[in-house]
């Protein structure tokens, strides 16, 4: 039976530098496993739409625009999306990436969060065929 | 501490078997050199090797007036302990709704099936011989609504209180509405 | 002249404002110790006054079935006998605003109006967790309170006199009371922590069983007055303890030194501990607190004898 | 105000939860108090109740995987772990012993991670927030640590069905075994204060006892059930995936009070430290992953249990041949314990309560997991998004 049994640690910790940082101001680097905002990449893409299927969180359209030629348009919904890298796994061709640097994802409106990824040709018929949401973001 | 040596899982199965042997049918038995079940292929639905044929598994299928009997002889040989109650819907076509009793002992594990009419699904309360059972059986009674005849609780454990009277979650036929 | 000057001392210096910011002040260092000895960062300097303006400028919700009176009442009755304690003690190291004998038996009664007006919240309120925190406030108070009291006593005892300048005047001037008075500086230190409800003595708010005990139903303005009279009662606790018992506080910075020292030992005190049950508490301090100032008042009087 | 109350309703009753301090996920106690003696005591479940059974039904066996890891925020993994080992027995497929490894080292990082935060959350519960914050602050290095290898540092989202994700380099070798020497050193000093702070103990020894012949009859589990002097320990008992290769001794005490169950945990944590050194110092060669995994499963059922940290997860689960299981059964640790708490809250003082309830290491999430949100005249459609944004909207128009 002791008392003060941390009298160690407490005393030791003021030549410590503190475990916690000032977030905002102070980032702490993510590490390059860290998944991310998806990415896709159009030119690999065979719209087998495996990725679509096993996602989870239904965060994964693929719009096909002409199977033939091989055009498609992934609409991405990040708002949805949990960040589980099943779509990599699924994916045969490895046309999906996520990125270990865009995490800090929040926005005060839904907007930001529809993301369209395709070449700009097919953004550009899929906006005026499907409607897709305003903010388009081409590769 | 030293963990004690793991005993093989036949011989679990095995001393399983020994406990619960008027209940498994004797044609099942029949033309085995060793008397032990599993190695037999089961077309007969009493007992039968789960579906896949995993050797770490016995199921016996029993009636809802045995059942108590099955468990306390389980029990009273000392044999492992309740893991938890399953109720599976068999659908509306099939017309039942089955109830499975698993009970684990090192590796092994066996299954009381019991098969209870969709319409009129009763089962008795193990509760008298596994206190602890209060907490399945309710949730069997408000996922399914079984009837559990002599269970201590039949209060609300997960759904809310206003959930509407005789509707089962878990039945097949409970639709959920996808976005 | 005179009234100016009385008002100065009401509303400014030593009571009043000065007392309520200096109160936010030590509760910061207060914070911050105790977070750097967790090895964290901890608040900025701000912190507490954030908290208080934004505490004041909140809407303030009367629950149904308490006497609204009361309710509004309590929280400047706590305030109030805070900051009047404050006139009586030497607040920055200066002489005492008001002085008379006997004066340090009233200073201490001011204070335990806070923990009363506390303990009479909770009762006020329906809530259960009021009812529980108030319960066992007042519970507390009967535990610390004699032992404290006589702790504080014991260099008055020394020093002839139960008037507060007159015991630091002798204070100033002799040894350190810690020095021959170890153990009632010790029940005196506890005491204060018992006082303010800091850790290990904090069941009467334990987050973890009753939310915020006795407060649980204030918010907004009246949480933040009873926060400011904690303050006040953290910086005059200080100030009667080095006063009393660390050779005195003859200026300003000796103040600053002193009772910041004190606040630091506080700090790591409450951090090494685990919180105590009620009924530990109480059972500690009658079993030990009030038997070993006892034995202390037992040893001074037979030296003053001899 | 008091002498009304207790008249009028005779029990005077403490409610914790849904909302209190000392629970950090929703569940209702009600405590019957006289004075501060505890003399009754009953518990509502179910406010984090997500339909989980029910969900898995209608997703095919990839996603099912990414839904059971959100059954318990905390041992996400065990739950992906447990259902990926039942659906691959299932399927009659092989998992590569490297990736069986890979989610052994993972399970016991997790324990670590999942045994530290419960170290931490006690202690905050006692009243002792020093050991709070310390503990916490090296729960960090594992928590990185999980970070750096699956890129997250909650639902690692380790498992794929056959397989893992990702490989363990040589660089996250060392960090791994670095991480593991201090913190088997910083364990090592929180078992010294667990077992000798005279304050800590205060709180601690001798409260909440439950000896075996309770443990045996409330049918309490994990690491509770090994303070009471239970042996029972899935990784031991019925060795699964690399814990046949890496076998691991299990750690019983018999005291059964809260300090045993600190013990117990502590204990484990260096189980878990020596078998984290030995699969990293002897990871076997191989692929991650089989080539294929079938997307239809034939027909049949599979029992699948693990040691979760908090005890025995059971998953029950039954195939009809389609993309789809027929049935996803999870019985939770945390289930059966919760009984225990009532069991053993009578006679204590209210004081103790959030220690009790906190020594089974209560997980709220995994104990509710299942429905429907319904609506008081007896519709019990599931709302869709749209439904639920627009009774917002109307809900708020109608207040202004």
């Amino acid at each position: 039976m002791k008392i003060a049994t941390m009298f160690s640690d407490v005393v030791g910790s003021f030549w410590k530098k503190p475990a916690t940082v000032q977030y905002p101001f102070e980032r702490v680097e993510a590490p390059t496993r860290l998944r991310g905002k998806l990415e896709w990449d159009p030119e690999k893409c065979t719209g087998c739409s495996l990725c679509s299927k096993d996602c989870p969180a239904d965060a994964i359209e693929i719009i096909t625009i002409d199977k033939k030629a091989k055009r498609f348009v992934m609409q991405y919904h990040m708002d949805r999306c949990t960040y589980c890298a099943q779509c990599i796994e699924s994916c045969r061709f490895s046309c999906i990436e996520m990125s270990d640097e865009q995490w800090e994802l929040a926005a005060t409106s839904k907007v930001p969060f529809e993301v369209s990824y395709g070449r700009e040709e097919d953004l550009a018929e899929a906006l005026a065929k499907f409607a897709l949401a305003d903010t388009v973001e081409t590769e | 501490m030293l963990s004690e040596p793991i005993t093989p899982v036949e011989d679990l199965l095995k001393q399983a078997e020994a406990i619960l042997i008027p209940w498994i049918p004797e044609e099942a038995i029949q033309g085995l050199d060793d008397g032990y079940p599993l190695m037999l292929n089961y077309t007969d639905r009493r007992i039968k090797v789960t579906g896949t044929g995993f050797p770490d598994c016995l199921d016996v299928n029993v009636s809802a007036e045995e059942l108590l009997t099955v468990i306390q002889t389980l029990l009273d040989n000392d044999w492992g302990y309740l893991a938890t109650i399953t109720g599976v819907d068999l659908g509306v076509e099939a017309g039942e709704i089955e109830v499975l009793y698993h009970f684990c002992h090192g590796t092994a594990v066996v299954t009381l099936s019991v098969k209870v009419p969709r319409e009129n699904p009763v089962v008795p309360s193990i509760c008298g011989i596994i206190p602890s059972a209060s907490f399945y059986e309710r949730e069997l009674l408000e996922m399914f609504g079984v009837t559990i005849t002599n269970t201590p609780n039949t209060d609300h454990l997960f759904l809310p209180d206003n959930w509407p009277d005789n509707t089962y979650p878990l039945r097949k036929d409970f639709v959920m509405h996808a976005n | 002249m005179e009234a100016i000057g009385n008002i100065v001392s009401l509303l400014f210096f030593p009571g009043g404002l000065f007392v309520i910011f200096a109160g936010l002040m030590y509760e910061w260092l207060d914070h911050k110790i105790i977070a750097r000895s967790q090895n964290r960062i901890g608040p900025r300097w701000f912190q507490p006054i954030a908290d208080a303006i934004k505490l004041l400028t909140k809407e303030e919700i009367v629950p149904d079935g308490v006497n609204p009176v009361l309710f509004a009442i309590l929280p400047l009755i706590a305030l109030a006998g805070a900051l009047t304690a404050a006139l009586y003690v030497p607040m920055a190291g200066l002489k005492p605003a008001y002085s008379f004998a006997g004066d340090l038996i009233v200073t201490v009664y001011m204070l335990s109006l806070l923990t009363l007006s506390i303990g009479l919240a909770g009762a006020n309120a329906k809530e259960r967790f009021s009812l529980v925190g108030s319960t066992r406030a007042l519970t507390q108070l009967f535990a610390y309170e004699a032992p404290f009291l006589l702790a504080l006593l014991g260099p008055a005892i020394a020093a002839g006199s139960w008037q507060i300048s007159e015991i630091v005047a002798y204070t100033e001037t002799h040894t350190w009371m810690m020095i021959l008075q170890p153990i009632g500086f010790v029940v005196a230190l506890i005491g204060l922590m018992g006082k303010l409800e800091l850790p290990p003595f904090d069941s009467p708010e334990a987050e973890t069983e009753i939310v915020a005990g006795a407060l649980t139903e204030y918010s907004g303005r009246g949480l933040a007055i009873f926060h400011l009279g904690k303050g006040a009662e953290l910086i005059i606790g200080l100030t009667l303890i080095t006063a009393f018992y660390m050779g005195g506080v003859s200026n300003p910075v000796w103040f600053l030194v002193k009772t910041v020292g004190l606040l630091a030992v506080l700090a790591a005190l409450q951090s090494l501990m685990t919180r105590l049950r009620i009924d530990q508490t109480v059972g500690m301090w009658w079993r030990y607190g009030a038997l070993l100032v006892l034995l202390q008042w037992l040893i001074i009087v037979v030296v003053q004898l001899v | 105000m008091m002498l009304e109350m207790t008249q009028k309703e005779e029990k005077f009753i403490i409610p914790i939860g849904p909302q209190h301090p000392a629970l950090k996920e929703p569940g209702h106690f009600e405590f019957a108090v006289d004075g501060e003696l505890v003399t009754d005591a009953t518990v509502r479940l179910g406010y984090v109740h997500r339909g989980i059974e029910k969900g898995a039904e209608a997703r095919n066996w990839n996603q099912n995987l990414y839904l059971v890891e959100r059954i318990c925020g905390i041992c996400s993994h065990i739950h992906a772990f447990t259902y990926a080992r039942g659906v691959e027995r299932l399927a009659e497929v092989e998992v590569p012993p490297r990736a069986q490894a890979i989610r052994v080292l993972v399970a016991e990082l997790e324990r670590i991670h999942s045994h530290m935060l419960w170290f931490g959350v006690a202690a905050h519960e006692a009243g002792f927030d020093t050991l709070f914050m310390f503990s916490w602050r090296d729960r960090e290095t594992i928590m990185d640590i999980l970070e750096g290898l699956t890129g997250n540092r909650v639902n690692y989202s380790a498992n794929v069905l056959g397989g893992v994700k990702f490989d363990v380099t040589d660089e996250h070798r060392k960090t791994i075994l670095e991480a593991v020497d201090f913190m088997e050193k910083r364990t090592k000093h929180y078992l010294n204060v667990v077992t000798t702070d005279a304050m800590f103990l205060q709180r601690t020894r001798g409260i909440g006892v439950a000896n075996l012949q309770q443990a045996h009859r409330l049918g309490i589990l994990g690491p509770t059930a090994r303070a009471s002097g239970v042996k029972r320990d899935v990784r031991v008992d019925a060795p699964y995936s690399a814990y046949k290769q890496f076998p691991i001794k299990m750690v019983v005490e018999t005291a059964g009070d809260l300090e045993a169950r600190f013990v117990v945990r502590l204990k484990e944590l260096f189980e878990s430290y020596r078998l984290i050194r030995e699969i990293l110092n002897n990871m076997p060669e191989g692929d991650l992953q089989v080539k294929r995994f079938p997307r239809r499963i034939k027909p049949g059922e599979v029992i699948s249990r693990v040691e979760a940290p908090r005890g025995e997860v059971f998953y029950y689960i039954r195939s009809n041949g389609g993309e789809m299981p027929e049935r996803l059964k999870v019985r939770t640790p945390t289930m059966m314990n919760m009984a225990s708490v009532l069991a053993m809250a009578v006679g204590h003082q209210l004081a103790d309560m959030p220690m009790l309830l906190v020594g089974i290491d209560p997980c709220f999430s995994c104990n509710d997991r299942g429905v429907a949100i319904c609506n008081s005249k007896g519709d019990h459609d599931q709302w869709t998004w749209e439904r639920l944004r627009q009774h917002g909207i109307d809900f708020y128009a109608e207040k202004v």
